[in-house]
């Protein structure tokens, strides 16, 4: 009959010790980590020194708007990217955070800074409205209901008297600290920083720095490794004991709290927003910069959001087709490079030949060890000018 | 290592009256069966005779149409399947189901999801408790690895393995969850000879640990060789249940495999 | 009363036309094609540079004109439809979801901006039209062009289901929505039935292109985005997967908007139909006569 | 993929690098922070127009251009201002807030002397801080929401009637029209909502009864629903405030429905496309409220043949508006003598009857129009708008 077990229901059981001696993984520079992050610490001293080279309103605006956009494209990265979950109307947890940041500030006269629990509090409550029965739903039902919420964000703020209508918000304030306003400037060393510098340093220094840490640290502990788990094999996910459900509402909770900051950021950036500012081609736009860049990839998602961003800013002409080439180029990417243009599994020219274990034999005993080149050989897709490659040959 | 902690012959599964019907299409048919603590139990049957729609069942893929399913004493009909894994109950798929786009050493990791003690803020933070528990997880995984045999690199995405290897991976990942009861589903198809032979040499180690195994396969020489019980299955009812030797001449087992097209060996 | 209910059941039509498509790709392949929406306005410009380019069209008779115009776009969004399937939905059949989630946005935004580029951004309008009296139906006001354009829907969806359930292609992709597995096996030829059931979803897109380009005089590049979110909030309702389902998904959405529009204002129809799919979706996943699947957890 | 790493080398890296930069940095920075400012100084005038390019509202944006380009072209050839001729830089601002802003501060940083663009007013609130920074004055040609003139900036001019003003000349036909039960309807964007709330405000102290003040979603095609309303509040006189695209619709529909009185239209609605939307036999009874159109002028034949003949288009809404822009940007730049905003400002105020296509022009304190100038028009036979009373007998 059933023996009744004791106290504890969980087993005793030990994992072994490693019973053989690894080879020491390359470090420095040269590694594929430490190579991302030299790459980006240059990346970051750049958007740090640029306003000393052109301090132009022009310049420092637009590199603003390119970091709010990178800030949303590494949140929308974790939905899409890491736990799988199609998001087309991230825009509106933007929204949400914009409105929720300008009503309260404009409307109740609190300090930007006591506005951050606002906005976090009502982007948790959107995305569990939105996520709590969908994510319980095929995928692909999310993606519909998001695209649907979207649109239901935008049309409320264009008809609420509280969110202004059609005109949206404007005279959102700046932030303040203690009697000091980001609008005052300050003057460091002999030399004057204006308002709209001193935003750009903070966002530089928030979106960049702390975004892109926050979200790599998240995606390699044990979360990011479920949200990997779940948007690879959802049923084997819950098989290791994964409980799929929290895990993607999780996710999307914290893309939608990151998206609410940025649309915070934003609003204070611009002092005014608006509803048009929140249709769908803009969810679309974050979702390019996401894919083309490379899903579950940040230095790619920046490239990425960077691209988006910018490039309209750079080629006139570019800005009347654009639309019709993200178009093009999404299907494109999916279908000849589904990892994007700095793939998530991409692996350094130089790392190819790591070093392997050499202990294979042709003996039908031992395990048969595949080495990484023989495998790119295998997957033959990339031609010398590619300087990363996915290392997987899926797909292509 | 843990030899001793689970006496055989407590009762770790059992399930009674378990129906599931698709449609109008009964997958399992008052299916009932026992596993007891640290034995070698196989379920075999001729295709479609609801072995895999069983698993999934009791592993909680499958809400059943009836029944009851107890797992160490708890009903677990109505849970989830990760919560039947945390409670002790691990499996491997019939079609290898590995996380595609993860290392090989990142899949097993993603095992331990249960026992981590890690918050999102520790790893945010990387503080002390994110690393010691990282450390303790990579070693742990490793531990599994080599303990199923794998040689190869680690670092690799498991679709650059071949596919012996990773279904040595699967199961390392099934026992990092820390089962006391693995449930394997045809864990032998596509191997080659030797291959099986190691499988069985794996699957004899797995039961030294002290955890039961629930094995679904086809060969029926392998399956002749470690289990201890065969319980067959046709159209979802069990027929038979004994020692290898009992069920070679059990007349009914005869005329299922018979009855039907012949299913020998792989 | 009864106006608000006529008015929701014309523009339920449309709606079910356009679900219709959806609901049939979805029950076959199991994809969310975005661009279905983007079709029918495709349909709704092929009538128009129809017209443009035959201006002789425009003096003739209006009615056989329509049809003649209803048939051309139905051919042109067919053969798009299969050349969508083909270029950018046929190489991901074994993709993950989300890749192919992805190209179907794609795919949606060439369309609707390959439109624009050609046509510019500036509603058309249709150079045909459809006009005539109107007459009194249970109290409410109904004018013949719309009694024509629901009398054309309701004879396209009866084709449809006779089309499915009598004949050997239909009972073929009724088999692949089954299971596509065993249906190679039988010897269907599988990438036929899903190139023909694209062929069928897409034309009837088509012609709900052109009929809303005729009764309601302009159209736009992004005529298609809305209805198309629309139309699949209808598929939901109805069962997706389900061509009554749509039917009656499409029908029921178009009063469930018409009623809330009167009670809230316009400006609230969206969001009220939108708002209808999230609660229907959280409350019953599987529509009015979606086919219940094996549960899972 | 791996979890356990040091990062110390990383961090001493790190460090080193940013130390580097900044001392490089402090070195020398010509165009930077510590730099000196923007070069506008050059043989040309720069006026800078946001309007939107791409975008659901991109159709405007074209509009705008063209007839902005037209005054530079004319006054260019007039040996431009001072001798100097006026180039014109035009920034598609998209109707987003995001974009314009950017749009703006890449204006500014080329130099500009006067904006005369703003289409939206969701984008172009979000300028004003931008342009009064840099010290441009502003003449906007389309955006009129009463945000606008509310925002108290110095620099802010409207050549487009606000609400209020083209509400009054509504109000004034209804009550000759004799209407008693009137329907406002507007189409949720901040222009045309503005004008439906002056409206409804005038016309119920005129005595007149609001049976139904609706709002539609733009952009969609079906609005039976509101056709229904108006036929079903007995209104005798309906005002749509928003664009032609959804006005012609709902003329129609409402017609359909068995509206037989008054269908009034804002200035966003009157255009020819309006009778090829709303169809024929349709147009009976449709009536707009618009500043004075060229084809209503004298001499505006020409114009419209010059305009077809540059740029191969009909004129669209707001190309007379924003042609006026130019002219009177660029007037008030002469008069002044000087590019320095509250000189260019001064003489903007001081501007006393400056012959616009809406008529003379006097700007109030606040920046707006002392005359709206709205006259009302109707449909004529070729389907464009024409003149039918121009409200000025009492």
């Amino acid at each position: 009959m059933i023996a009744l077990s004791t106290t504890s229901t969980r087993s005793p059981l030990r994992a072994p010790a490693p019973t053989r001696e690894r080879p020491q993984r390359r470090r420095g520079w040269r590694s594929d980590e430490g190579f991302v992050r030299l790459l980006g610490a240059l990346a970051f001293v750049f958007v740090l020194v640029l306003p000393f080279i052109n301090a132009s309103p022009y310049v420092i605006s637009i590199m603003t708007s390119a970091l709010i956009y990178v800030m949303l494209a590494l949140g929308l990265n974790v939905v899409v990217g890491y736990a799988g979950l199609l998001d087309l109307g991230y825009i509106a947890f933007f929204a949400v955070g914009a409105y929720t940041s300008g009503i309260l500030t404009t409307h109740f006269g609190w300090p930007m800074l006591f506005a951050v629990p606002g906005v976090i509090v009502a982007c948790i409550v959107a995305g569990i409205i939105i996520g709590g029965p969908t994510l319980r739903l095929r995928s692909d039902y999310l993606a519909i209901v998001t695209l649907g919420f979207g649109e239901i964000i935008r049309l409320t703020a264009n008809n609420l008297e509280i969110t202004g209508g059609p005109s949206g918000i404007h005279g959102i304030p700046s932030w303040s600290f203690f009697g000091w306003d980001f609008a005052d400037g300050v003057t460091v060393g002999g030399i004057f920083f204006n308002g709209k510098i001193v935003f750009y340093y903070f966002v530089a220094l928030i979106v960049g720095a702390v975004g892109v840490v926050v979200v790599s640290r998240l995606a390699r502990g044990k979360m990011g490794r479920a949200w990997k788990a779940v948007r690879d094999d959802e049923d084997a996910a819950e098989a290791m004991g994964i409980n799929t459900y929290v895990t993607k509402i999780t996710a999307y909770i914290i893309g939608a709290v990151w998206a609410g900051l940025a649309g915070q950021l934003m609003g204070t950036h611009l002092t005014a927003i608006s509803p048009n500012s929140f249709q769908f081609l803009y969810s679309a736009l974050i979702l390019m910069a996401v894919v083309l860049g490379g899903m579950g990839s940040t230095p790619g998602v920046i490239i990425g959001a960077l691209f988006v961003s910018l490039a309209p800013e750079f080629l006139r002409e570019f800005s009347e087709w654009r639309f019709l080439l993200f178009g093009v180029l999404l299907v494109v990417t999916m279908i000849f490079r589904p990892s994007g243009i700095w793939p998530a599994t991409a692996v350094l020219p130089w790392s190819k030949d790591k070093h392997v274990d050499d202990d294979d034999t042709d003996n039908d005993q031992d395990p048969r060890v595949v080495s990484r080149e023989g495998f790119e050989k295998d997957a033959g897709a990339e031609g010398a000018a590619d300087l990363l490659s996915g290392r997987e040959g899926k797909g292509r | 290592m843990t030899d001793g902690t689970v006496t055989q012959g407590e009762t770790l599964l059992e399930v009674k009256d378990l129906h599931l019907a698709f449609g109008g299409v009964k997958a399992v048919d008052g299916l009932s069966m026992s596993v007891h603590a640290g034995e070698i139990v196989s379920v075999i049957g001729p295709n479609g005779a609801g072995k895999t729609s069983a698993f999934n069942c009791i592993t909680g893929f499958y809400r059943p149409t009836s029944g009851s399913i107890t797992f160490d004493g708890r009903s677990i009909i109505r849970s989830l399947p990760s919560t039947i894994t945390k409670l002790g109950m691990a499996r491997t798929f019939q079609n290898l189901r590995l996380f595609k786009e993860m290392s090989v050493l990142d899949n097993v990791k993603t095992a331990m999801h249960a026992d981590l003690s890690q918050r999102w803020f520790d790893a945010m933070l990387h503080t002390p408790r994110y690393r010691r528990s990282e450390a303790q997880c990579v070693e742990d995984a490793r531990g599994w690895l080599d303990f199923v045999g794998f040689r190869g690199d680690e670092d690799l995405y498991v679709t650059q393995l071949p596919y012996g290897e990773q279904r040595r991976v699967e199961i390392a990942r099934a026992l990092a969850t820390s089962p006391r009861l693995l449930l394997l589903d045809e864990p032998a198809a596509g191997l080659n000879h030797s291959e099986k032979r190691q499988l069985i040499d794996l699957i004899r180690r797995i039961r030294e640990l002290g955890i039961g195994i629930v094995l679904i396969e086809h060969d029926m020489g392998l399956v002749m060789d470690i289990s201890e019980r065969i319980i067959v299955l046709n159209y979802g009812k069990e027929i038979a249940d004994g020692t290898p030797e009992q069920i070679k001449n059990d007349p009914k087992v005869i005329e299922a495999y018979l009855g039907t097209d012949e299913e020998g060996a792989a | 009363m009864s106006q608000i209910i006529l008015n929701g059941l014309f523009v339920g039509s449309f709606y079910a036309l356009i679900a219709l498509g959806y609901s049939m790709v979805y029950g076959i392949i199991k994809l969310l094609n975005f661009a279905h929406g983007d079709v029918y306005m495709i349909g709704a410009f092929v009538g128009f540079v129809t017209l443009t380019s035959f201006g002789g069209l425009t003096a003739a008779a209006t009615v056989p004109t329509l049809i003649l115009l209803i048939l051309v776009a139905m051919i042109f969004t067919g053969l798009l439809g299969v050349g969508i399937e083909r270029v950018a939905y046929r190489p991901l059949r074994t993709s993950p979801r989300l890749a192919v989630l992805i190209t179907a946005v794609g795919m949606s935004f060439t369309l609707e901006y390959a439109v624009r580029q050609i046509f510019g951004p500036s509603p058309k309008a249709y150079p045909v039209r459809l006009s005539g009296g109107s007459l009194d139906l249970f109290g409410a006001r109904v004018s013949t062009a719309q009694l024509a354009l629901m009398g054309v829907a309701a004879l396209l969806m009866v084709v449809l289901a006779f089309y499915v359930n009598k004949t050997r292609e239909g009972r073929a992709m009724r088999a692949i929505a089954l299971d596509p597995q065993a249906s190679t096996l039988m010897g269907i030829n599988v990438n036929g039935v899903i190139a023909r059931v694209f062929f069928i979803g897409s034309a009837l897109a088509g012609a709900a292109g052109v009929m809303a380009g005729a009764y309601y005089g302009s159209i736009d590049f992004l005529m298609g985005f809305v209805i198309g979110l629309k139309a699949f909030t209808a598929a939901v309702i109805g069962g997706i997967g389900n061509l009554y389902g749509a039917m009656l998904g499409g029908l029921t959405l178009g009063l469930l908007e018409s009623f809330g529009s009167a009670w809230l204002g316009g400006e609230w129809r969206d969001v009220f139909s939108f708002a209808c799919l999230i609660l229907f979706l959280s409350f019953k996943p599987t529509g009015l006569l979606g086919a219940r699947v094996v549960e899972r957890m | 993929m791996t979890s356990i790493r040091s990062t110390r080398g990383w961090q001493r890296a790190r460090f080193a690098a940013v130390s580097a930069a900044v001392a490089t940095v402090l070195a020398g920075c010509a165009g930077g922070v510590g730099g000196s400012g923007d070069d506008a100084s050059g043989d040309t005038l720069k006026f800078g127009l946001l309007a939107p390019f791409s975008g659901s509202e991109s159709a405007f944006g074209e509009y705008m251009k063209n007839g902005a380009q037209m005054a530079v072209d004319e006054i260019n050839a007039d040996g431009g201002i001072d001798g100097k001729e006026i180039e014109l830089v035009t920034e598609d601002d998209a109707c987003d807030a995001t974009t314009a802003v950017s749009a703006a501060n890449k204006l500014v940083s080329q130099g500009i002397v006067a904006s005369v663009g703003g289409y939206c007013s969701g984008a172009t609130l979000p300028t004003l801080p931008i342009f009064l920074q840099a010290e441009v004055p502003m003449v906007i040609p389309a955006a009129n929401s009463n945000a606008l003139p509310e925002s108290d900036q110095e620099n802010v001019f409207l050549i487009n009637g606000t609400g209020t003003q083209q509400a009054e000349a509504a109000v004034k036909f209804a009550q000759k029209e004799g209407a008693t039960k009137v329907a406002v309807i507007d189409d949720s964007t901040d222009y045309s909502v503005d004008l439906a709330d002056s409206f409804a405000e005038q016309a119920s102290e005129a005595g007149l009864e609001i049976v139904e003040d609706a709002t539609v979603t733009p952009k969609e095609k079906d609005y039976a629903a509101e056709a229904n309303k108006i036929v079903g509040s007995g209104a005798d006189f309906v005002y749509w405030t928003g664009y032609y695209q959804e006005g012609a619709l709902i003329n129609r529909q409402a017609k359909d429905a068995g509206y037989e009185g008054t269908f009034l239209v804002g200035d966003g609605s009157v255009d020819a496309s309006f009778a090829e939307i709303t169809g024929e036999g349709y147009t009976e009874n449709v009536y707009g409220t618009f500043t004075q159109t060229p084809d209503m002028l004298e001499g505006a034949g020409d114009w419209i043949a010059e305009y077809k003949e540059k740029f191969g288009a009909e004129p669209g809404p707001y190309s007379t508006q924003s042609y006026d822009a130019v002219r009177v940007a660029a007037e008030a730049i002469k008069e002044a003598g000087t590019t320095d905003m509250a000189e260019v400002v001064d003489a903007l105020h001081g501007l006393d009857g400056f012959e616009t296509f809406a008529g003379p022009l006097t700007f109030t304190d606040q920046g707006t129009r002392e005359q709206g100038g709205f006259a009302i028009v109707t449909i004529g036979d070729d389907g464009t708008f024409v003149l039918h009373d121009d409200l000025l007998d009492d």
